[in-house]
């Protein structure tokens, strides 16, 4: 009889407590991202510290150290115990988060999380999947490939079978170039990678046991790094080469922009730094009760040679909108 | 008081959390003499060396070397007063070889290098000096314990010393090592260098020693001229109270059965050993005799399934056995009670209960939890039958002296239902007092008709406690007297293989 | 011999220090932070706890042996991942699953076991390599994906609550803990793993069969990170390849705060538990008081420190 | 004693035993991949070793104390970032960054050192803390981002080649090991850190400063790794805070497959260069070989037991 699923120890003042938040820096969001150790997420972190600074809206950060659902788990229970206002989760599985989540929206807590998958029932989503990142990769990469090799090409995919996320992007881009190129005119070969320097290991080992390698996508663009390194220091012709990643980052958009080997990486419209502040800032409207965005929006766009100077031009805009604007006045 | 003072300690205390091991020694030690510090195990003997040669900070008081006087001193310290100690316990790297040892520290060097030639060379002559026969590039730990003794001392005759200190340096070696080590004392003695040396065996302080200090637990009693006194005044100084003849008196014959075999062993042969065999008797106490490295503690280990055989048979009251492991030994009712306590004896950070019900200890379970009664029970009976000194049995046995220490392991194996004891060097170590009791316990063990090995290089103890005495010469035996046709010239002669 | 037999605070200290650390943990943060000292919290921690701290009763027997175990976060994945598949796959009930997984981890703990003793490979070389083929495994069988479709009553092992409020997971620790307090404190087995760590040449020549008790304490360690597997793919809801990476260091350093040496044979199983619940409650605290996150590491690792080296303050005094 | 001094099998094997497995390696890879056997791809394990090769030279050292270090992956990070950072913001010229790494890397190894020595906190406990908090500092100083800009001056020490063919931080490998290999087996302070680590309390007593020679195997520790961070750094063209989560252990790994015992006192400082090369080998290997990576770990982790079992075949005949 003593046997439940859940805690019964329930606040019922709570609700009331959180319809009516007066002033902004009363307001706690719980931003649980990946891992801090990949720079998207740094970058993400950027983002949530200007609105935080902007508004005064307190947002605690956590990740999941080496990319570990359960710590994910562990970080969005101290959350619902701590009873903040809202939840941002950047799933590093979101199975493995669902009943956790479940949790907070059973307290009335609304939740934002990536990636988009309405299983979940959260409150909004991001309007984004790695699936189509990955696409998005294939889809250049298919282009080069029918372009500048003839349709035909050997491909090494740099990925990790640890991180969902880069399964996902790998799947997206290798069921896209076989589609666009047909599988017969392909050579497939894969290695593993976790980290930059690993990535330029198994990269160097892998190009020297197939040097004719044409195609090397990678699932981010810190391991792109690793990769870029691995093919100028081979020195194989690159001429005709292509090596793309995800991310969008600084340093890899410097090497796209240079007309390097590194021909694309896939980011979206926005700056990553810019989503944070902008889902932070939607979140912030639903704990206000305000209209907010569901899914939030973002386009993912490839990055390459011939874009990269207009995509980069811009500067990043931290601008809030005018309701959360108003509010930061009173 | 004609001579200069080397050394002079000014109401010494040390106390290790809240219970004083040493309280308030004042001594002196002149300059060119050997002075023997005696007293009974946890006299505080070792520990007061310690202080002189920095390894123990003392809690109060002064230590005057030559005129300086210090309150703390380090080990580096007290060497640059020229202090040197060997240690009861050994100091040596297991992992370096014989000379890398001596000059550890000390290094001889040719700018940051080190000058291997040299050091080998230093160390062969140390050992020529002292007539040992050792090969320098052996690693410590493939050397027996006698040796490593010995490579303690010579380690110690390296330093350019002016007070030498040592801890019980006899305790491992036989007679012909003993001899060599009182020639080179001699020789030093000549060279002006003072001396502390503790030891166990009386008979040792009369031969060398010029005066004697005796502490009794942690307190100064007196110092006496070696040539005033006696062992019996020494003795009871020591222990504050008469003790009757050392040795006991023999069992007359017809009180024990000595007829039947309880163990026979035959042809045991292994790296170490050639062909040795013998028998015991029940209610026998049976001796081995023989030089250091004469092969007898292996001889027990290989009876006991510490070590393997390659080829022999061992026979346990009439029926042939194999024994492969320590355990199938002890289920055959044997016990050993080796002879490096620090390394196969005890356990140093558990308590003396748990050292001591180890072995019975399953026996003292009902299935799995241990009886506590029971245990106590056995405790209190262990600890009372030896005399063994603590403050409670849940103390560490690394906070016990030596001695202490060493009853404990006898113990353990007391505690046991085996009927065949093998105690390799059981005294090492150990005070009069407690030998005496060991003694007389050994004699008790033979009255209950348990049988016993003894393996010992005091040839008096070999001597006055044997019914037979075996003599074993490089793992070989060379032969077996009764303890009426032995004595210690013809022993020695079949230990040397003559 | 004199003693003044008077209440040692130093011996008190030794072996109780670790909870004054907990103890101004507590203060610490009860004062930062509202939401920390509430019930519900406080049995937050304790569920976050327990798996490392069930891994920590095993891991603690391994370090008495001065043995060390690596794998145990393989362990946790894989069985985690084999009993969802088991569960989810081939619909078998509770019981079965766990007698399949401890059978499976104490054969990972066996092999371990005779690595190290039989084989003498040291324990740290070995169990890593057992965790880098534990992992392979772990992968092998799930393609690298998660497994998901658990039922509810699988899901109370690591979700539900007992009695409406203490969490499941938190009891198993309990018991776990109270199981190896007995075992260790209490029989002779116990007796003998601390013989055979703190010396083990002795223990031989006492007739203990100390590769026996060397297996076993492997054994031990890995049939409770199974459990931990177990109880982990309930609370998470799926079996998870990816877990457990930073697990085996987490439960060491549980061990180690809790005062357990790893030279071997010195150490209380019940400071364990003390030990994984400082570790729990400042992640919960340093979440609670809003510290950044890369100052969360700092913190954490200058407490760790702190908490050690107050627990050695009695060594630090002395010499050498 | 008599002493037959003739050659010895087992002495020999004990000794160099490790290169077989070298051996084997070499002969299996050639069979299995066209492209393994050429200088080239000799050349890019040399290289790819190198890093980890410079580390296993300072690892040695403490593990010859009876220490360990896990903090060397943070401070390969943290080190890597710094110089970049210094170079790219600070255009510091090659020396003057050198020195400070080197200086940085030294505090570090001189903070575990005293906390290991004299607050008496177990070193694998101390380095983890060390490491999680150097981590902290890591991502403080980058914010988490990899830091870009470097010129071909600087990264030619991770990139360049010496004669137009040898890897430049293999060069350094090498250097730094045949430095090792003098300074432990040459001169009296190598002599005296097997000593202390052999028994310390000995040591002590022979009036060796103990503590110091402790602190400065962690320093050396520590500008190892510190110097493996700044090729590192070179080799990738950018500071990446993210690197080194494995570093620690490979690092490790390589050292006791080199033959150097956890407890201290043993082991050879040139078979520790071999054990380096086991597994770069073995990595480059599986991935020439196109080995699917789940069974890429599988082997790994058979292959170092393996290769530590075959060099203790020795002491697996001894009883006990
Ligand atoms: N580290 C320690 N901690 C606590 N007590 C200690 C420690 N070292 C020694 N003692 C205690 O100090 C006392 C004196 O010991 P010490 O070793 O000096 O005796 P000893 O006279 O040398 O005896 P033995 O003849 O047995 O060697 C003993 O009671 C011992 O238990
Ligand atoms: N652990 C060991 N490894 C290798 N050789 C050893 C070992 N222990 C002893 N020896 C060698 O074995 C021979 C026999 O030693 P053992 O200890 O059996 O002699 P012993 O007669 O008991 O002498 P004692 O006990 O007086 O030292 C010696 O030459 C010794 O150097
Ligand atoms: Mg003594
Ligand atoms: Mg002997």
């Amino acid at each position: 009889a003593g046997c439940s699923m859940d805690s019964t120890v329930q606040k019922d003042d709570k609700k009331e407590e959180k319809t009516k938040k007066e002033d902004l820096s009363e307001i706690n969001i719980g931003a649980s991202v990946m891992s801090l150790q990949h720079e998207f997420m740094a970058n993400l972190v950027v983002g949530y510290k200007e609105f935080k600074e902007q508004t005064g809206v307190n947002i605690i950060i956590t990740d999941g150290g080496n990319m570990e659902p359960d710590k994910q788990v562990t970080n969005v229970e101290n959350y619902i115990s701590q009873n903040v206002d809202g939840i941002l989760c950047q799933c590093i599985s979101v199975e493995t988060m669902k009943d956790t989540l479940k949790h907070a929206m059973d307290k009335d807590i609304p939740v934002g999380i990536y990636p988009y998958d309405t299983t979940v029932g959260a409150t909004t989503y991001f309007g984004y999947n790695e699936y189509e990142w990955g696409e998005k990769l294939g889809e250049t990469a298919s282009a080069w490939i029918k372009d500048k090799l003839d349709g035909k090409a050997k491909i090494l995919s740099v990925t990790t079978s640890l991180e969902e996320s880069a399964v996902e992007r790998c799947k997206g881009w290798t069921e896209k170039i076989n589609d666009t190129c047909g599988e017969d005119n392909l050579t497939w070969n894969t290695v593993e990678a976790t980290s930059a320097s690993d990535a330029i290991d198994s990269v160097e080992s892998a190009l020297q046991a197939n040097p004719d390698t044409d195609v090397v996508l990678v699932y981010n663009d810190e391991l792109g790094i690793g990769a870029y390194e691995a093919i100028k220091q081979s020195g194989l012709d690159t001429t005709n080469m292509f090596l793309g990643s995800c991310d969008g980052t600084d340093t890899v958009l410097d090497y796209v922009e240079s007309d390097s080997v590194y021909r694309c990486t896939v980011g979206n419209d926005k700056f990553v730094s810019e989503i944070g502040f902008y889902w932070v800032e939607n979140m912030v409207k639903i704990v206000l009760g305000m209209e907010y965005d569901d899914p939030f929006p973002i386009e993912t766009t490839a990055i390459t040679v011939d874009n990269v100077k207009e995509y980069r031009s811009r500067e990043p805009k931290y601008e809030l909108s005018p309701e959360i604007a108003e509010y930061v006045k009173e | 008081m004609d001579k200069e003072s080397m050394l002079g300690i000014e109401n010494l205390t040390k106390s290790y959390s809240g219970t004083i091991v040493l309280n308030r020694v004042s001594m002196e030690i002149k300059k060119g003499e050997i002075h023997a510090l005696i007293g009974e195990n946890g006299a505080g003997k070792s520990t007061l060396c310690k202080m002189i040669a920095g390894a123990v900070e003392p809690t109060e008081g002064t230590i005057v070397i030559r005129g300086t006087a210090y309150n703390r001193l380090t080990p580096k310290k007290a060497k640059e007063e020229g202090v040197t100690m060997v240690y009861q316990e050994f100091n040596l790297i297991s992992e370096m070889t014989v000379y890398e040892n001596l000059f550890v520290g000390k290094e001889i060097r040719k700018g940051i290098f080190t000058d291997k030639n040299k050091m080998m060379e230093m160390s062969r002559n140390i050992f020529r000096e002292m007539g040992v026969d050792i090969d320098c590039t052996e690693k410590i730990k493939d050397i027996s314990v006698a040796y490593c003794q010995l490579v303690e001392i010579a380690k110690a005759l390296l330093e350019d010393s002016r007070l030498l200190i040592l801890d019980e340096p006899t305790a491992p070696l036989t007679t012909k090592e003993i001899e060599l080590l009182f020639r080179v004392l001699g020789k030093l003695k000549d060279r002006g260098i003072s001396m502390i040396y503790i030891s166990h065996r009386l008979e040792e302080i009369f031969q060398i020693c010029d005066r004697i200090t005796v502490l009794r637990d942690g307190n100064y009693i007196a110092s006496l001229d070696t040539k005033g006194t006696t062992k019996e005044e020494l003795i009871r100084l020591m222990i504050g109270r008469e003790l009757s003849q050392e040795f006991p008196k023999r069992l007359l014959e017809a009180e024990c059965d000595g007829t039947k075999t309880v163990l026979k062993v035959e042809g045991l042969t292994n790296g170490k050993l050639k062909n040795v065999s013998f028998e015991l008797k029940q209610g026998e106490i049976l001796g081995i005799a023989g030089l250091v490295g004469a092969g007898r503690t292996e001889t027990a280990r290989a009876i006991f399934g510490a070590d393997t055989i390659t080829e022999g048979e061992i026979y346990i009251k009439g029926k042939k056995v194999k024994v492969k492991s320590p355990l199938q030994a002890i289920r055959h009712g044997i016990g050993l009670i080796p002879e490096d306590r620090k390394r196969q004896g005890v356990m140093l950070w558990q308590s003396v209960s748990d050292n001591i019900s180890l072995v019975v200890i399953q026996e003292l379970a009902g299935r799995l939890l241990v009886n506590n009664k029971k245990e106590k029970a056995l405790l209190d009976k262990e600890i009372n039958m030896l005399n063994i000194k603590l403050q409670s049995v849940k103390q560490p046995v690394e906070s016990l002296s030596g001695g202490n220490q060493q009853k404990v392991v006898l113990a353990k194996w007391l505690a046991t239902k085996c009927d065949i004891l093998i105690f390799d060097e059981p005294t090492r170590g150990i005070d009069v007092g407690a030998k005496k009791e060991i003694y007389d316990f050994l004699f008790r063990l033979k009255k209950e008709g348990k049988s016993v090995i003894l393996i010992s290089s005091e040839m008096s103890e070999i001597l006055n406690l044997s019914d037979r005495i075996l003599v074993m010469y490089e793992g070989r035996m060379t032969g077996e007297l009764g303890y009426k046709d032995a004595t210690q010239e013809l022993v020695l002669r079949k230990a040397s293989g003559m | 011999m004199k003693k003044e037999k008077s209440f040692s605070f130093i011996e008190f200290y030794e072996k109780f220090g670790i909870i004054f650390i907990l103890v101004i943990e507590f203060i610490i943060f009860s004062l930062a932070s509202a939401n920390f000292l509430t019930i519900d919290n406080l049995f937050l921690v304790g569920r976050q706890v327990s798996f490392t701290g069930i891994a920590a009763v095993g891991m603690t027997m391994v370090l008495l042996m001065g043995e060390i175990d690596i794998s145990v976060g393989s362990i946790l994945a894989f069985t985690g991942c084999l009993s969802a598949e088991l569960v989810v796959r081939y619909h078998m009930p509770l019981a079965v699953v766990f007698v399949i997984i401890i059978g499976v981890s104490a054969v990972f703990g066996l092999v371990s076991g005779t690595l190290t003793t039989v084989f003498k490979i040291p324990s740290l070389i070995c169990t890593l390599a057992m965790q880098i083929i534990i992992k392979g495994f772990t992968y092998l069988m799930t393609g690298g994906s998660s497994i998901s479709g658990l039922t509810d009553s699988y899901k109370f092992l690591g979700q539900g609550f007992i009695l409406g409020i203490i969490p499941f997971p938190l009891i198993i620790m309990v018991i776990a803990f109270i199981c190896g307090y007995i075992v260790l404190n209490k029989t002779y087995i116990g007796r003998r793993i601390y013989a055979v760590g703190g010396n083990k040449e002795a223990a031989r020549l006492s007739g203990i069969k100390t590769n026996k008790y060397v297996i076993s304490t492997f054994v031990m360690s890995a049939v409770t990170a199974g459990i931990a597997g177990i109880l982990m793919m309930a609370r998470l809801g799926t079996g998870q390849p990816s877990i457990g990476s930073d697990f085996a260091m987490d439960v060491l350093t549980a061990t180690v705060l809790g005062g357990v040496i790893l030279q071997g044979g010195k150490g209380f199983v019940m400071n364990v538990m003390i030990g994984s619940f400082i570790i729990g409650i400042l992640s919960n605290g340093l979440v609670m008081c809003g510290v950044l996150e890369y100052w969360q590491w700092i913190i954490k690792g200058v407490v760790f420190l702190f908490a050690v080296a107050m627990s050695n303050l009695n060594l630090i005094s002395k010499k050498g």
